[in-house]
């Protein structure tokens, strides 16, 4: 594959990623979703980069509540993400999961998760796990800037620094914990540093550049898999929305939604493509079709049964 | 006596009146916790407060074990801490903090120290939350000596039980709920002399059956009183407020009264603060009518899907049902025997 | 179907046994916590393990968060850990990995992953220790939907009990007593089928009343029960084994023989799980001879001193005062009303 | 005062630290005390040399469960922690703390505590109200090696930075969290240099050198009522007895007991004493002195009452 094949590939599975977040905040809008959702409009060159980096037949991800995008890139069909916000039967959790709790195993995607930093520990453990059955996996625990402060974080790293467990762990720093800023929050703002209090390389990477994150994971993964432990890499990005549906973004200094929407990964993807010979109709026949592709999904989802409740007490145990 | 004025204020706006009076009164108060200054709390709850309050107010990193011990540290000191735990649920990543600490610092040192912190938190389902944002904790805290919570559910129990929890002297958690803060507005009456802790209130009077509830569930229970006093079932609903201290003398007033007893909760039937209530009317003896029965969620997490939470918690209807079964099916036992159900 | 053999063994030997048993049948166990691996444990309950299994056993960091969190990753990549909390008051630090992560895994995913994980831990009073390694906190768990848990308080159960909590496939907290761990030798049979959950165990047969306890208040119990033995009272006492599930059954078709219901437990009596089994009972609506007594610690922190804290613990007299209490006192009610005692 | 008064000082308290400790030994031996006990025989240097550099009618330190030497440093007097821990009504906490739990805030002793690394963020947070009424009050946070594994002490680090709080936090590096050496706990085991992840300064300090612990507290006690913020000091030291009474040892290596005997505090600052002129005799005397000292205070407290058990239920609430 060439680069700019590869990089078409990168931009087609981010506008997927960016196309059923603007459906989610559609249905969201006319209470067809309900509850909290936290998308991740802005972040998505993070997943695709990553994933494209990872062997999703066996290694996994571990992310957040903020999930969406993981998912996607993981290659879980939008159809069955948008069927578990909608509470349906063919969510990818039957409903009980919803936008921010919801897994597919099957896909890489160990689970979303809505403690903050509680899953560095798991996706440690499953690391851990990895050491003893030769199988190679790598798990990456990604989480938020604001989770550095979290102690379950912190003994996580500590834990895979010292026995050398093959798992990533992604800082996806977008600038804020729901609504403080993380420089308020922190004294030492190059979060990568934290890795040397452990023992392990930490390394800033621009979030925004599906090709450099590829490129930072996989030299994470090879590490990983020849059993020379952890990395933490820091992937500076940036919000283009609220921390929740509905958050007005108060807290935001004048001018940054501006700012931000200029270096945002789709436009400077979209850039670097023309620079290589695509042209803006391609780049917009891509959109279109994406966005076909989600409505058709939102459709057949919106048609589907609701998750039903006669099982719901099933699954508690064994 | 403080001048007491009369306000229109919906929940969130009962808690932030009392929050702007305890620093307003109280130097040594503090207020913190994740997002409640600048932003004035996810809910909006906080709003204003830094600005009128300046740095007593302020935000915290997302490190609940440094709130919560911050407090109790704080405390130590000559503060008064008044901090946030945005979900009850989340108390759980540094429970050490409430249990392991700040229950244990009066007692330890035979009050030469004191942990007067109020842990302002929120708990329980609401549409579309998911296992890890919607549970019912107040079982946890309530097996605690040492601890106090309360659980209002007005906008003037969440003023009163709020200035209560941070003028006592004892750690407290006050459990508010979120699908209260921005509901109606109502008058409240502020600025009176701060109570002391004052049990449970009977919300409704009835002479049929005693129906003990708390938390958000109150309202499906009056739901419930309303809907079985159309077939001549006459409920007594009383609102605990309180948990720990329980006010059980009020509902062995009444039990003793309607000689029935259904207890209703959001949180898990099994080892709920149902279960304790339970205990000790079957400890005090009392001759009852029909057995007690318990209205909670069943063994089950918490599924995110609204139709499938209002699946597995309480409603007005399986309250209603649970007082009909009391009431009507067990009428033939009206002889002061317990009789067994089937 | 394996050979079992009897081998004398103390109650912490037995543990010792079924881990390595454990160990050696499936590869996919690991076994981690705090010292357990070189040092052999704190109080020498993993010794030799690890010189047997190499690394699948191992030291961890005084990280509870990434020893929980660890074995549920680890769970979900196909590993079986058994890791230690060396102290039930220490999971407080970390109980959201217990709670909020372990035990939704099945239910959210539909059984597509599951937590099998096995905490072992230990818990309540040990003449000197201080309110904060004190305390018998299985009403936190209990309360928890998607958590198991069981409290061996013998040789043979410490083994059984054990193996069961490794072989299912759901999160379970074992709750074994550092009180019991050196005690007398006695015969076991180790190497036969694993059981499944299999409730609660009658230790002494009775008929004036139920006496149900766990943990090591049991041998309070037991004593107690031969005490009263001697003044004519004949009491069945059951020891619950498994806290959850709860094995109500053989609770209420033992009351309904006796008539009679007493529950002691080291826990505090205020929101533990003796409320529960009163609760059950209780809305079973069977005809009690007397009110159902609770033996537990009161509200109160765990006092260091010996003496001290034996004034607040459950004691084999404590609890023949409760019996005798629920069975002369009330002796005049024996016509099947519930009566009040006071 | 001299330089050799202060040494002479240091020694004079360290002593009693180790008598009281030797006493509790012998009467832990004889079950007059139960339970467990965590002695801090080699370790004097810290609490003395720290405590010399306070100002215990304001500051406050919170240590662990390993505190009678703190307690002795802070002035506790040494009848009321025996009493303390033969439940004696005499005992600092009446009985209630025992060995491990004993709390005395008249001497700026603000507790010990048995969980590891809870009282980081207690220490913390008592310095953040200091920040509020101007007393310039410092608290000292105190804990071992193995505790900075533990999340509480990553949150109260952090959270102490950010704030520029007066809170110092010392890290008594004895090799060993119970039976297990650090070295096998953590990838680097400079664990001062956990500092500059949160943003502060950290150093390594002699832990068995009370001079060199007392200049590195009270330039960071300086600095803290400056308000410039807290700092990390790991001092290196070494138990010379097992984690509890009744620990075997067999984890140590090989004549690692009988190397540590040679560098241990009290052997070397009386070297350091007979440097600067004192005699044999002299040290021999005020070793008897302080022997005496304690003998006389174990006597006492072994007279004393029992707690009594009708108040037991006393003060759980105001
Ligand atoms: C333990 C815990 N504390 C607090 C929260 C509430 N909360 C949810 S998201 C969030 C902010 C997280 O910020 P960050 O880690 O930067 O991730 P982002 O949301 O920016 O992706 C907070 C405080 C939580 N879910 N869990
Ligand atoms: C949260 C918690 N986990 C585990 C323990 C058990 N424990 C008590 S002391 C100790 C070792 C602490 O080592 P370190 O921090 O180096 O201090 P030291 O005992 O060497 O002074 C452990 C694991 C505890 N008390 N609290
Ligand atoms: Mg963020
Ligand atoms: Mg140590």
């Amino acid at each position: 594959m060439s680069d700019e094949e590869q990089i078409w590939g990168h931009l087609e599975r981010m506008r997927r990623i960016r196309s059923l977040e603007e459906k989610i905040t559609e249905l969201r809008a006319t209470n067809q979703i309900v509850g909290s959702v936290h998308l991740c409009n802005g972040q998505e060159a993070i997943y695709v980069g990553a994933c494209a980096a990872l062997d999703l037949t066996r290694d996994a991800v571990f992310p957040t509540y903020r999930g969406h995008g993981w998912a996607v890139a993981c290659g879980v069909p939008p159809h069955a993400i948008l069927a578990e916000l909608l509470g349906r039967s063919t969510g990818i959790s039957g409903g009980r999961g919803g936008s921010a709790y919801f897994t597919a195993p099957d896909y890489g995607f160990y689970g979303e998760n809505s403690i903050v930093g509680a899953g560095a520990p798991i996706a440690t453990g499953a690391a851990l796990a990895a050491t003893f059955d030769g199988s190679g996996r790598v798990a990456v625990a990604s989480f938020g800037d604001g989770a550095l402060n979290q102690g379950a974080v912190h003994e996580a790293m500590n834990f895979a620094a010292v026995r050398s467990l093959p798992v990533i762990f992604i800082v996806e720093n977008n600038g804020y914990s729901e609504l403080t800023p993380i420089s308020a929050m922190v004294k030492v703002d190059q979060l990568f540093r934290r890795a040397n209090a452990y023992g392990m390389p930490g390394a800033r990477v621009d979030g925004n550049d599906p090709v450099a994150v590829s490129a930072a994971v996989a030299q994470a993964v090879e590490r990983a898999r020849r059993g020379k432990g952890p990395v933490l890499l820091e992937m500076i990005t940036q919000r283009l929305v609220g921390h929740y549906i509905g958050d007005v973004q108060h807290y935001r200094p004048e001018g940054e939604l501006a700012a931000i929407a200029k270096v945002e990964p789709i436009v400077r993807l979209e850039q670097r493509l023309i620079g290589l010979g695509r042209t803006r109709p391609e780049l917009d026949d891509l959109h279109t079709a994406v966005r076909n592709e989600i409505d058709d999904a939102a459709a057949a989802a919106l048609g589907d049964q609701l998750a039903p409740t006669n099982t719901v007490l099933e699954h508690l145990y064994a | 006596m403080p001048d007491t004025v009369i306000k229109r204020a919906s929940y969130a706006e009962a808690i932030n009146a009392a929050l702007g009076r305890a620093l307003r009164e109280r130097s040594e108060v503090l207020v913190f916790g994740e997002d409640v200054a600048l932003p004035g709390g996810v809910f909006g709850v906080t709003k204003g407060l830094q600005r009128q309050f300046g740095d007593r107010v302020f935000d915290m990193p997302i490190s609940e074990s440094a709130i919560l011990g911050g407090a109790v540290g704080a405390g130590l000191f000559g503060a008064r801490s008044v901090v946030e735990i945005m979900w009850a649920d989340f108390s759980l990543v540094a429970l050490d903090q409430l249990v392991n600490q700040a229950a244990n610092v009066r007692y330890i040192s035979r009050g030469m120290l004191a942990s007067p912190i109020t842990v302002r938190t929120q708990q329980g389902n609401a549409p579309g939350a998911c296992a890890q944002h919607s549970q019912s904790l107040e079982a946890l805290f309530a097996h605690i000596p040492g601890l106090q919570v309360c659980m209002p559910t007005t906008p003037q129990d969440a003023y009163d039980l709020l200035l209560t929890s941070i003028w006592s002297d004892d750690p407290t958690i006050v459990i508010e709920n979120r699908t209260l803060y921005h509901g109606d507005k109502v008058d409240i009456t502020t600025g009176g002399p701060v109570q002391p802790i004052d049990g449970a209130q009977v919300r409704r009077q009835g002479s049929d059956i005693t129906l003990v509830t708390w938390g958000s569930t109150q309202f499906a229970a009056l739901d419930a009183a309303s809907v079985v006093a159309r077939e001549g079932i006459d409920v007594e609903v009383i609102d605990m407020r309180w948990i720990r201290p329980l006010d059980h003398e009020t509902v062995l007033a009444s039990v003793e009264r309607t000689g029935r007893l259904a207890i209703a909760h959001e949180a898990h039937t099994t080892g709920g603060v149902g279960a304790e209530i339970a205990a000790r009317v079957a400890e005090h003896g009392l001759r009852l009518t029909s057995p007690i029965v318990r209205i909670g969620t069943p063994d089950v997490r918490i599924p995110a899907a609204p139709h499938l939470a209002q699946a597995v918690i309480p409603s007005a209807a399986r309250i209603a049902d649970a007082i009909r079964r009391a009431c009507v099916l067990n009428a033939s036992f009206a002889g002061g025997t317990v009789a067994s159900h089937g």
